[in-house]
This record gives C-alpha cells, structure tokens and sequence, in this order.
C-alpha cells in the first residue's frame, strides 16, 4: 500500500545538495570531502531506513509537482526502486573513498566531485522515478553531468570519447522521449506504478513502434550490442569514473529502464500475448557471447572489462526478456551482483595503474607478488563472473537458467554455458599471469614504512567489495539481504500471473 | 465599474510611453542617469502588471473601456490569459536594462544613452499595449511603435553594416505592417467595426467569402513576417547578430513573439466567428514549423560567430512555436504558449552571457573564445545552461514545452512531426558541444583571454539570475504551464476536437 | 524587367484583387461601413464631443487612445534618429558634418537674397494659417497634425535661408527635450484629468462642454507644439 | 464605377500597391526602394478611404454646407494616424541611408552585397 | 461626371508612380514623388476627406520630400544602373 513519505525525494536531494555545496565550496580539500562523505552516510542512512518498510510491502510515495492533471514529476520507493538505489549509494560511498586516493594531486577535482555527486543523485532519482516523465528527466540529466566527466582528462582522445558518447546517448535519449510521448498521448497515463499500463487493443503497429522506441532509448546505456559502441571509447575517462558510471550508475540505469519497460509499461502479459521480448532476447544473447569474444583478443585491461560490462548487462535484459519470475529475479539480483563484482575489479585495475602503472594485461605478469591482496579480490571476482558456487554470480546464472526452462526455452542454457566459459577464457588468463607468471622485471619494491602494497584508501573499498561478492553468494535466502528485496520486486511485476518461488 | 486592478491597465501601457518620452528630459544633464530611469519606470510597470495578472487569477479575463465609451464604439483593451505575458515580458526587462549599463560603454558615447533608454521603454510599452489591446487598428499602431523602435535598436551598435541590417528589416518589416493594415481595413469594410469582439460577432453573418480569406491569409503572412518564419526568416540574424547583446536578448526573446501573439488574437477572432475552414491553415503552420526548426538547427552549426549562431537558433525554437500551434491539439498548444515565455528567458541569459564574454574580451568568434571559461567561470556556466535548455534537455525549462508539444504531436496522430520535432533540436546541440569543447575544454589561443576577467557585478547578477531561473523553471514548469490552461481549453473547442 | 520580383508582385498582387473585389461596392449606401460602428458618431457625434468635425471628434475622443500612440510613433522616430550614431566614417564622433560648412564659415548655404527675403516675408502668413488651423480644427477640416506639419515647414524655410543652428537657437536648450515630448504628455495628462472627471482614462465629460472644449483644444495645441518641434528637430539631427 | 463587373476605385489602389511594392523589390537603389515604399503605404490609405467613401457624400463635419449621407468618419482617422506612422518609418530610414552612404559610399544594394 | 474625375485621377496617380520607379535621377525621382502627393491630396478631397487631404498636402508633401532632398544632399544624387 502506498505511504506518503519525503524520502523518496530526500534521498536524490541529498546528493544534489552536496553537488551544490562542492561546487560552492570545493576549493579546500577538507570541506569537500567533509560534504561528499556526509551526504553519501545520509543517503546510506535515508534509503537503508525505508528498507524494513518495502520488505512488508509498504511503498513510499511523494508526488513533487504537477504540471498539468497527470503529467507532473513524482517520486515512488516500490522494491525494485528500493533494490538499485540501495545498490547504487553503498557502492557511491565505496567509490567517494577510492576516489579521493585515486584523484590524489589530479587537477580540476572540484569539478569532479561536483558532478560526481550529481550523477549519483540523478541515478537515484531515476531508481525512485514515479512515473515516465521523472524517469526520463533523470536518466537525460545523468547524461548530461557524465559528460565532464568522460572528458575530465581533457586531452584530444578525450574529447572525441566525450563527443561519441554524447552522440549515442543523446540519440538514444531521443527515441526514450518519443516512446515515452506515445506512452503518455496512447495510454493517457504515464506512471511505473502498475504491473502494466497499456492494453493490447491499442493496436501492435503502435505498440511496436513504443517497444522499439523505448528500448533503443534505454538499450544505448544498456549497451545493447548494436548500440554499445560508445562504452569501450569512454574507458579513457578516470578509473572512479568508469568503475562507478560505466559499470554501475549509467549503464545500470539503461538496464534499469528497459527493465522497467518490460515489466511496468507493457507488463508481463501483454508482452507475453505481444512477443516482442523474443527478439530482444536473441539479441541479448548475441550481446552475450560476442562482446565476450571480443573481450578475448583485448589486450588493455579496462577495454576487456568494458567489454565484460556489455556482456553481463545483456544478462539482465536476457532475464527480463524471458518474462518468468525466476528469469526476472535472476535479472534483478544480477544489477547487484554484476556490480559488487565488477566495480572490485576496476578499482583493482585502477590501483595496479596507479601503484605500477601498468595498464595492459600482457604487463602484470607476476604482480600477485607486489599486490596479493588485490589479486585475491580479482580472482574472486573474476570467479563470480564464470559463476563458481559461493559467488554471487553463481545465483544469477542459477535462476537464469531455471528461469530459462520455466520459459522452456532450454537454448539459453547453452547460451550461459558458452558465456561461462567465455567468461572463464577473459579472465583467468589475467590470474594466471599474476599468480604463475614470473615477473619480467622486479616490480617497484614497497617505500619503506608502507605496511601495505597501495593506498589504503585505495585497498579498502576493493576488500569490502570482494566481501561483499561472496556476502551475496551466501546469504541468498538470508531474509533482509538484497536477494529478498528482488523476491518483493518480482512479486509485484507479477502480481498478476506466474507463481513466485 | 472596473473591478479592482482592472483600472491599472491602460496605465500599465502609457507608464512606459510617458517615461520614455522623459528620459531626454530627465538625463539633459547627466545621461548616465537615463539607464536608473528606464529601469525605475519599468520596475513600477511591473508592479502594475503583477497587479494585473493578480487580478487575472482571482476574477478571470477582464476587459477596460478606453474613454468610458461601450465596446464597439470606443477602443477595448481585454486582459486575458495570452495577455499574462506582460508580466514575465516586463519581468525580464527589468533583469535586462541593468546588464546594459555596463555593456553600453564600449557600445555607444554617453550622450546618446537617453535615446537608447526612450527606444528600450518604447519597445516595452509597444509590446504591452500589444499583448493587451482588443482593437485591429490599435493592435496596428502598437506593432508600429515596436517595430520602429526595435528598427532603430539595431542599428544603434555598429557602424554602417548595423544600418544596413536595420534596413533590410525595416523594409520587410514595414511591408507585413502594411499587410497588416489591409486585412485590418478590409475586416473593416467587411462588418463597419474594428473591436474584435464586434468583429466576430459581425463576420459570423458575413458569411465565409474569399474577402474573409483573403483578409485571414493577409494577418497569416504579416505575422508569419513578424515572427520570421521559415520562408520570410532571411532578415532575422544579420538584424539580432549586429544589435548590442541586451538589445538581441530583447529582439529575440520577445519582440519575435509579437507575430505569434498576434496570430493567437486572430485565431480567436476568425474562430468565434467559425466562418473558415483551417485545417489546409493548420497544415501549413506545421509543415512551416517543422522546416524552420531543422533549417535554423542546421544554418545554427555552420556559424563561428555566437550571436549569428542565437539569432538562427531563435528560428529553430520559433519552428518549435508555430508546430506547435499547427497541431492544434490541447496540449500542443499548451506546449507552444508555454515555450514562448521558456524561449524568451533562455535566448535572454544565452544572448547576456555571450554579450558579457564579448565586452570582456571583444572576441565573438568560438575559435577566438578558447579557454574562457577558466577566467570567466560564471558567466559560462550561465552559457552553459542556457546551451542545455536551448535544445530542451530535462533538467531546464526548455525540455516541459518540447515534451508538451511532442505529446500534441503523437495525439493529433501526427507522429512524423513529433520524431522531427525531438531530433529537430538535437542537430543545434553538436554547435553547443563545440563551444562548451571550446570554452572548457581547450587550452586559450588569445592573451586577451587568458587575462580576462570576470564581468562586472552589474552584468553577471542578471546572468546568474537568469541561468538559475532557467534550471528552476525546469522542475517548476508548472506554474505557467497551468496558467495558460484555461485559456487554450476555451479556445480549442473552435478548432474542431 | 527584373523577372522573379514580377512574379512575386504578381503573386502578393493576386488575392489582394481577388478579396478587394469581392468587398461590397465601395461607395454604396448600405454598405457595412455605413451602417456598422459609423451610424452612432455621424448621429450622436456632435453633442456627444462638441465638435463638428467628426473626424476630430474620432481622432481625440471615441478613439483617442490611437492618437495618443500615433504621437509616440513620431516620438519614437525622433529617438531613433537620435540613437542612431551619426557623422561619416571619417569622423564617426558624429560632429556637426563639415560639408554642411560653407566657405564663410557660418553654416548658410548660399541663398539667392530673392529667396530669403520671400521665405521671410512668408513666415509670419505660414504661422497665422497654422495658428487657424489649430484653432477651428474642431469646427473645420484641421487639427494638430496639420498645423504641426505647417509649424515644421516654418522651421524648415527658416532654417534653409538663415542656417539650422540659428533656427535651432528659437527652442531654447533646456526647453528643448520638454517641448518634444509635448504631444505625449500633454495626452497622459488630459487622461489623468479625464480619468479623474469621468473615471475612465482619457474619457471626456460629455455633459459639460466648456470642459470639452478646454480639453480638446489642450490636445490640440499639445500635438501640434510638439509634432512641430519633432519634425524640425528630425530636419536639424539630418542635417547636421 | 464598374469595369467589366469589377470595382475600379479598388482595383487601381491594388495596382498603385503593386507598382509600389514592384519599385521596393526590384530597384537597387535604397531611395528608389524607400519611395517604393511610400507608395505602397499610401496606396493602402487610399484603399482605406475610398472603403469609407459613400455616393454623392460630404465631408463629415456637421455644419451649414454640408447634408447627409456623410462620409464615414473612422476611415479618415485611421489614414491620419496612418500618414503620420508612414512618415515616422520614412524619417528612420533615411536616417539609416545617410548612415550606410555615410560609412560604404554607397547606397546601391548591388554594391553593398559585394562589400565584406 | 465624378466618375470621370475618378478615374483620370487615379490613372494619372499610377502614371506619375511609374515614372518615379523610371527616373534616374534621384531628385527628379523626389520631384516627381511630391507630385504623386499632391495629386493624392486631390483625390482625398473629392472623396470627401478634407482633413486627409491637407494633412497629405502638409504631411505627405511637404515633410517627406523635405527629408528625402536632405538625404539626397548628404549621399548622391545619381542612381547606378
């Protein structure tokens, strides 16, 4: 049942808060952080508060402003917003504290952290996005403040980078505008709280055009294959950067939307009757498996984990696209998995540059020795990635694949089997050379007085994140972890069929 | 007999008459003081139009009879919902006259400022008196007084080509006013009255003859003129690239606006009176709309210099209007209303902030402007917004109207239109990725820019003012949007659905 | 015969015949213009304003607020041609244009004495058929345009024969931005003083004709005072 | 008087307002275009008053020479304030000719187009 | 017989339009423009329009062509082919 609640607002309305407040005051070290750390524990605090509410069921709701009788811009916490928010501000705080040793004596960090903190509000704003016009509000201010970021480097590959990824995204963000006005003019409503707002009577030509237009909107950040090309170029931004927004924030919130399509536009049945999921999800498997080979033959470390990213989203929109509610929990849980997984694996990425600066795969060879630690919270990465038990891949690529036989459409097993090997055949040739490989020239040997390999602020976010991968992996039936919020989720998509396990 | 603030409404018109005739008068001694003058008046105008449109909100159009005579035989101003916008009109006025105070230095010599600040107050009065008259002659009169002084405003910059420009607009702006005078004397000859309630009401027994069209085609084109668009645009951004920055953000913003105001009064008219059939009408607006909006966009990437490229993305956003209108569905019409203030407060921070980084560094081209933002960081982050909101991203203003007149696209069943309209816009925003590259994110090529400074307090406040206006009016979008409401309700039941 | 502006004339030229024709014969009696708005000023015109000339009584009192405009649009003019930055490129501060210098240096262009002497002897005549004009504008075809455009020609005479600067010297200095505005504000006060007699702006008491009277002739020698000095003053500022 | 079934009074105003606007598109010369111009301008007024005229009628000014049917007085006041707003326009314009011959040395719009 | 005075009026009025579009020379242009204004002024007359008329004769005639003799004086008198 709906609760009216300021939360729902409070919680982007933080972080913009403290955008303002570093762009104000960011020129003294101490603030800044100050203001970028309290505004990461009070959004931590808003939404970790409204948590025991949504696991009974209760939605929080804050209609902000009304343009006109049923178009206005609203807030709404329903479990699956609650899922990705909760995502997205532990994984802002891990990233604010590898951000600050990372951008250690980098130049313009006041615009950094300014935007840094606003893409993070409007990834929340688009987590707890009531209705078509607040989503779409969101997800183009998000592209919007990426963009000095993708180009904080400001060299000339840079700017091209900027440009490429601004071309797609705005592209894209026009077609989610067009779908999203046909949505609003067809169905005269624009909310995301039903399980399904338009009816099939509406005609399939029109219904075709909405589905293709919105899922090319949104598919751009999911980086559905043929829309992905802007993802591996915006590798060049910072690594807090590409840890946070290319692999969890922007591309999280494409997924997020065509989820939300599939589920609260169209709802369940009406794509069942429809069958428009079946080429999306043909095509999500494609994504799968090509953007995995392709990770093979990548030798610089950042463009084979981008192209990892792609993969494992196709996974989410797969799950989607099956439209059964194992397949759908197993897309919900995979936005968290893929995320504590692949974020440790950036800021591993990201430390080697910084403490050795090597960046290319075939250059680690033996670095296990100089950065154990890191190397361990790589691998168990890399084995949640293939989908060892204990790992939190392993549940998503469990469900997906009982999901996929609940929707008797048994060649998707195949699909994930391929894929784990894929997986399998990107990354441990990574553990190998750090572990078996001796190392071609001694590595820089630690200063003295450094008890650990690098930074600390640098080491702790990747230790928590590693934890966090097998904390998932583990406590998938805990009730009040992350894996019950996504059984409340799928409730509600599917309220109106479908059993729920 | 007039309700409350109803008797401020002829007042609301001359303050600014009287206080431009004045101001030679006032500033004799020290011409200097004519700037504090001019904003004076118009802070006091925008007292009285408040009072207005308060009244407006609590008794609902309201009409004043010039002289005590009864409608038709007297002159009649009617205040209605169209008419609320001489509050933000005047609104952005006085946030405007202040920004030329500094700017006018490197502009004009001193003792010439008492001239520029009566043609500033004209303009203003001529386009209140516009926005508010319910006579065709009047309506006559008041475009007159605008266009004039809005002729000479252009040419007061710069030397021989400023001259040149204001002519070529004085002259096709001078033949659309004759246009209009002809439909106004033919209406005229047609039903023996001028008042346009009395109008409608006679032209309903007139009858629906080719006279009546004719007379309709000849308000069309003299308005389409005044607005500048597709076809009969050429004049527009030669006249607001060369006019002074305040002077470009007044032209483009609002004196722009008068053939689409004029339109709407028209449309009112021609429609109580039900005699013509407007559907081929509408058409064309759309089909107009849309070509202006693609071919402002796409003259607006090839320019170097900023102003040039403002004054064709005034034509792009002007498309975005008209479409907007010749849907003529509810919401679309909502939509454009709305746009015609939302584009006037963008185009005045876009125009001040460029008008700002031009009197700092005297450079105008973007190639020149490298860098800039470094010195002048304010005054581009204003730019920058003002760039976001031109093209209608969510955050800012720009982006409720777009979605407004995009979803009166799809429900008139007119999709096309509505794919061109969002992809329309976002050819403009390839200029606006090159200049926000140029002044972020390349390295300064001039001296004159490494050194610059920030601008005068006095013309970075109405920047900073506006910018911020434009991100709030982006969530609060509402206000005006329910404002306009009743008013196209009331209209649109004329127009068939 | 420049072929693409013939056709455009032709094609503005085109409906513009078309809707002119289709209008009701124009000088029929029962035309709409005869019977529309017209009918009430040509019965209740006269002893409703106090003029007989209804033209003027149109012009000042049923649709005075046009007026008051129209004189704002000369206004403007003038302030326009003030704004503009004048003088040649050789000399952009826009100082008195030395070709307008004869050689004796006073700025005289040299008139045959013939001349001079007649415009002279004229002058006095021109300012007592303008001052006619003004004043039977209610009663005979006139008013304050007219007499205003009579008052300029005065000026303009003058100032060929004796040089503008000297014509100049006839409006005092500190006068001189007061006198242009005349027209202007001598309508703004009639409608102050209107809107406190009968409560409506710029209304004329129909009842008490004195006051009438007083006020129209107010207007009157307002528009012409100060359209005169506009136009001389637009014939000094090109001059110079 | 009618020829060939149309109004000749109104026709021949659309003629005058076509030679006038034919003079403002096609002379080079901005004076000629400026003339064109007022051409034009009185050629409206005088379709507006010959709109307002009436058979056999007087001037509408109620005193002993004159008798009924008058002429409507409206048409006239709109050509006074017309007249009036035509030479404003005229006076701008020439104020910006001066200005363009002032700084180019020309008025030639052929020539104009060829200066940078 | 008005007719005929109509229509010789209004004829001679579009000769005299045509031939300022014809003239070379800018002042004879003028010239014969202020003749087009007084011929108007005659035919406002006869139109019963008195006060038109004069303010034309006054307006029309007098101050136009003043203004364009002083333009003429500061730029060129010749018109370019």
């Amino acid at each position: 049942m709906d609760v009216v609640d300021a939360r729902p607002i409070l919680a982007p309305f933080v972080s913009f808060l403290c955008a303002g407040l570093v762009f104000a005051v960011g020129r003294s070290i101490f603030w800044r952080r100050f203001f970028t750390f309290l505004a990461a524990f009070i959004k931590m605090g808003l939404v970790l508060s409204m948590l025991p509410g949504t696991l009974r069921g209760v939605v929080y709701v804050y209609d902000f402003v009304e343009f006109t009788p049923g178009i206005g811009i609203a807030f709404r916490a329903d479990a699956y917003g609650m899922f990705f928010a909760l995502v997205s501000s532990t994984l802002w705080l891990f990233t604010t504290i590898y951000a600050i040793g990372y951008m250690q004596g980098d130049r313009d960090r006041v615009r950094f952290f300014g935007f840094f903190a606003l893409c993070v509000s409007t990834t929340v704003g688009v987590a707890f996005a009531e209705n078509l016009l607040t989503f779409f509000l969101f997800y183009e201010t998000l592209t919007i403040c990426t963009y000095p970021l993708v180009v904080h480097a400001e060299t000339p590959e840079a700017l091209r980078a900027g440009r490429i990824y601004l071309t797609y995204t705005l592209i894209g963000g026009g077609f989610a505008l067009v779908g999203a006005v046909m949505v609003n003019a067809v169905a005269g409503t624009l909310t995301l709280s039903q399980p399904g707002i338009l009816s099939g009577d509406l005609g399939t030509p029109t219904l075709a055009i909405i589905f293709t237009c919105l899922t090319i909107g949104f598919g751009v950040k999911a980086g559905i294959m043929p829309l992905h090309g802007w993802l591996p170029i915006a590798m060049v931004a910072p690594t807090p950067v590409s840890a946070l927004l290319h692999a969890v924030a922007v591309v999280k919130v494409g997924a997020f939307g065509v989820t939300r399509v599939i589920y609260n536009v169209f709802g369940v049945e009406l794509l069942g009757v429809l069958g428009f999921t079946v080429p999306l999800a043909f095509l999500a498997a494609f994504t799968i498996v090509a953007s995995s080979t392709i990770a093979l033959t990548q030798d610089h470390l950042k463009r084979r984990l981008a192209y990892s990213t792609i993969s494992q989203l196709s996974y989410i929109v797969l799950g989607a696209a099956l439209l059964t509610p194992l397949a759908a929990t197993a897309a919900i849980i995979h936005v968290a998995n893929q995320a504590f997984a692949k974020i440790t694996m950036f800021f591993v990425v990201g430390a080697i540059a910084r403490t050795t600066g090597k960046k290319h795969v075939s250059e680690i060879d033996g670095i296990a020795a100089r950065m154990p630690i890191s190397m361990a919270a790589f691998t168990i990465a890399a084995l949640s990635f293939v989908g060892v038990p204990l790992t939190a891949g392993f549940i998503t690529k469990w469900y997906l694949a009982l999901g996929a036989l609940e929707a008797d459409a048994w060649w998707f097993v195949l699909v994930l089997i391929v894929s784990a090997l894929l997986n399998a055949g990107y990354f441990f040739p990574i553990v190998h050379r750090a572990y078996f490989r001796p190392a071609k020239e001694p590595w820089p040997t630690l200063e003295e007085g450094r008890r650990f390999e690098t930074a600390k602020t640098l080491l702790f976010p990747i230790v928590i994140c590693a934890a966090y991968v097998l904390l998932l992996g583990v406590t998938a039936e805990v009730p009040g972890m992350p894996f019950s919020i996504a059984q409340v989720a799928v409730e509600s998509f599917f309220a109106g069929g479908g059993v729920v396990p | 007999m007039n309700a409350g603030w109803a008797e401020a409404l002829p007042w609301t018109i001359v303050l600014p008459m009287v206080g431009a005739v004045l101001t030679p008068a006032v500033a004799a001694r020290r011409p200097r003081l004519a700037g504090t003058w001019a904003w004076g008046v118009l802070l006091v105008a925008s007292a009285l139009a408040s009072g207005l449109v308060y009244q407006l909100a609590t008794t609902g159009p309201f009409s004043y009879d010039v002289g005590g005579w009864a409608q038709p035989y007297g002159i009649e101003l009617r205040f209605d919902h169209f008419s609320a916008w001489v509050l933000p009109l005047l609104l952005l006025f006085v946030v405007i006259v202040p920004f030329s105070w500094r700017y006018l230095d490197h502009v004009m010599p001193d003792e010439r400022r008492p001239a520029f600040y009566a043609l500033l107050l004209l303009n203003a009065g001529g386009m209140i008196g516009f926005c508010v008259t319910g006579d065709f002659f009047n309506l006559f009169v008041f475009t007159e007084v605008v266009s004039l002084s809005s002729y000479a405003l252009v040419a007061v910059g710069g030397r021989g080509l400023a001259a040149f420009a204001a002519l070529k607009y004085l002259f096709i702006g001078a033949v659309s006013s004759l246009l209009m005078l002809f439909a106004t004397a033919q209406l005229f000859a047609l039903t023996g009255s001028l008042n346009m309630a009395d109008v409608a009401g006679r032209l309903a027994d007139v009858g629906g003859g080719p006279a009546v069209m004719v007379a309709f085609a000849a308000y069309a084109v003299s308005f389409m003129v005044k607005t500048a668009m597709f076809p009969v645009h050429v004049w527009l951004p030669d006249a607001h690239a060369i006019a002074p920055s305040p002077v470009s953000a007044v032209l483009s913003g609002m004196v722009v606006k008068i053939g689409i105001i004029g339109m709407l009064r028209v449309y009112q008219v021609f429609f109580a009176a039900d005699v013509l059939e407007l559907g081929a009408f509408n058409q064309t607006l759309v089909w107009f709309g849309a070509i202006s909006i693609v071919m402002g966009a796409f003259f607006a990437i090839f320019q170097d210099d900023i102003k040039l490229m403002l004054a064709y993305s005034t034509i792009s956003n002007i498309g975005y209007i008209v479409l907007g209108l010749g849907l003529a569905s509810p919401y679309a019409v909502i939509g454009a209303s709305v746009h015609v203030f939302n584009h006037a407060l963008i185009k005045a921070t876009l125009f001040l902030a460029a008008g700002a980084i031009i009197h700092q560094t005297g450079l105008r081209t973007l190639s020149d402007l490298r860098g800039i933002a470094r010195r002048m960081p304010q005054t581009s982050a204003a730019m920058a917004v003002g760039a976001v909101s031109i093209v209608g991203l969510p955050p800012t203003a720009g982006f409720v109207c777009k979605w407004y007149i995009a979803l009166g696209a799809f429900e008139s069943g007119q999709a096309p239109f509505g794919f061109a309209l969002v992809f329309g816009a976002l050819f403009i925003f390839i200029y606006y990725v090159r200049m926000l590259n140029a002044f972020y994110f390349q390295e300064p090529v001039h001296d004159v820019v490494i050194e610059a400074n920030e601008a005068p307090w006095s013309m970075r406040a109405p920047v900073i003012v506006l910018a911020t206006l434009c991100l709030v009016l982006g969530v609060l979008g509402g206000i005006p949007l329910s404002f306009v409401e009743p008013a196209v309700l009331e209209l649109l039941p004329f127009w068939g659905n | 015969m420049k072929p693409w502006s013939l056709l455009l004339v032709l094609l503005v030229a085109l409906p513009l015949v078309v809707g002119v024709v289709n209008l009701p014969p124009h000088d029929a009696p029962d035309a709409p213009i005869h019977t529309g708005v017209g009918v009430r000023y040509l019965a209740r015109g006269v002893e409703e304003t106090g003029n007989k000339n209804l033209v003027t009584a149109v012009l000042l009192n049923y649709r005075g607020f046009d007026t008051f405009f129209e004189v704002v649009v000369i206004f403007t003019a003038l302030a326009a041609v003030l704004a503009l930055p004048r003088g040649s490129a050789a000399d952009p501060g826009g100082a008195p244009a030395a070709a307008a210098k004869a050689a004796n240096g006073s700025d005289i262009v040299p008139v045959s004495p013939v001349v001079s002497y007649v415009v002279r002897l004229m002058a006095p005549f021109m300012a007592m058929f303008a001052l006619a004009m003004l004043f039977r504008g209610h009663v005979t075809p006139g008013g304050g345009f007219q007499a205003a455009a009579v008052f300029a020609a005065i000026f303009i005479a003058l100032g060929l024969v004796l040089g503008p600067t000297r014509v100049a010297e006839l409006v005092p200095d500190d006068w001189r931005p007061w006198l242009q505005g005349a027209a202007p504000l001598a309508f703004a006060l009639i409608a102050a003083i209107g809107w406190r007699l009968t409560g409506a702006f710029l209304g004329f008491p129909t009842d008490d004709h004195t006051a009438q009277e007083a006020m129209g002739l107010f207007l009157e020698v307002g528009i012409a005072l100060g359209g005169g000095v506009i136009l001389a003053r637009l014939f000094v500022e090109m001059e110079t | 008087m009618l020829l060939f079934g149309l109004d000749l009074d109104y026709v021949l105003v659309v003629v005058l307002f076509c030679v006038g606007l034919y003079m403002l598109v096609s002379k080079s010369n901005l004076l000629k275009k400026l003339l064109g111009l007022n051409v034009m301008e009185t050629a409206v007024f005088a379709f507006i008053v010959t709109s307002g005229m009436i058979e056999g009628g007087d001037p509408p000014i109620l005193v002993a020479g004159t008798a009924a049917p008058y002429a409507s007085p409206i048409p006239q006041a709109m050509v006074l304030t017309g007249i009036v707003v035509a030479v404003s326009v005229t006076a701008v314009a020439l104020a910006l000719i001066v200005q363009i011959h002032a700084h180019f040395g020309t008025i030639e719009v052929d020539e104009l187009k060829e200066l940078p | 017989m008005s007719d005929v005075f109509d229509a010789v009026m209004l004829s001679l009025l579009i000769a005299t339009a045509v031939s300022v579009a014809r003239a070379r020379d800018l002042l004879a242009a003028v010239v014969i423009f202020s003749l087009y204004s007084l011929t108007m002024t005659l035919v406002w007359q006869h139109r019963g329009a008195p006060d038109v008329a004069m303010t034309e004769a006054a307006v029309g005639a007098g101050v136009t062509t003043v203004l364009f003799l002083i333009t003429i004086a500061r730029t060129t008198r010749r018109e370019k082919p």
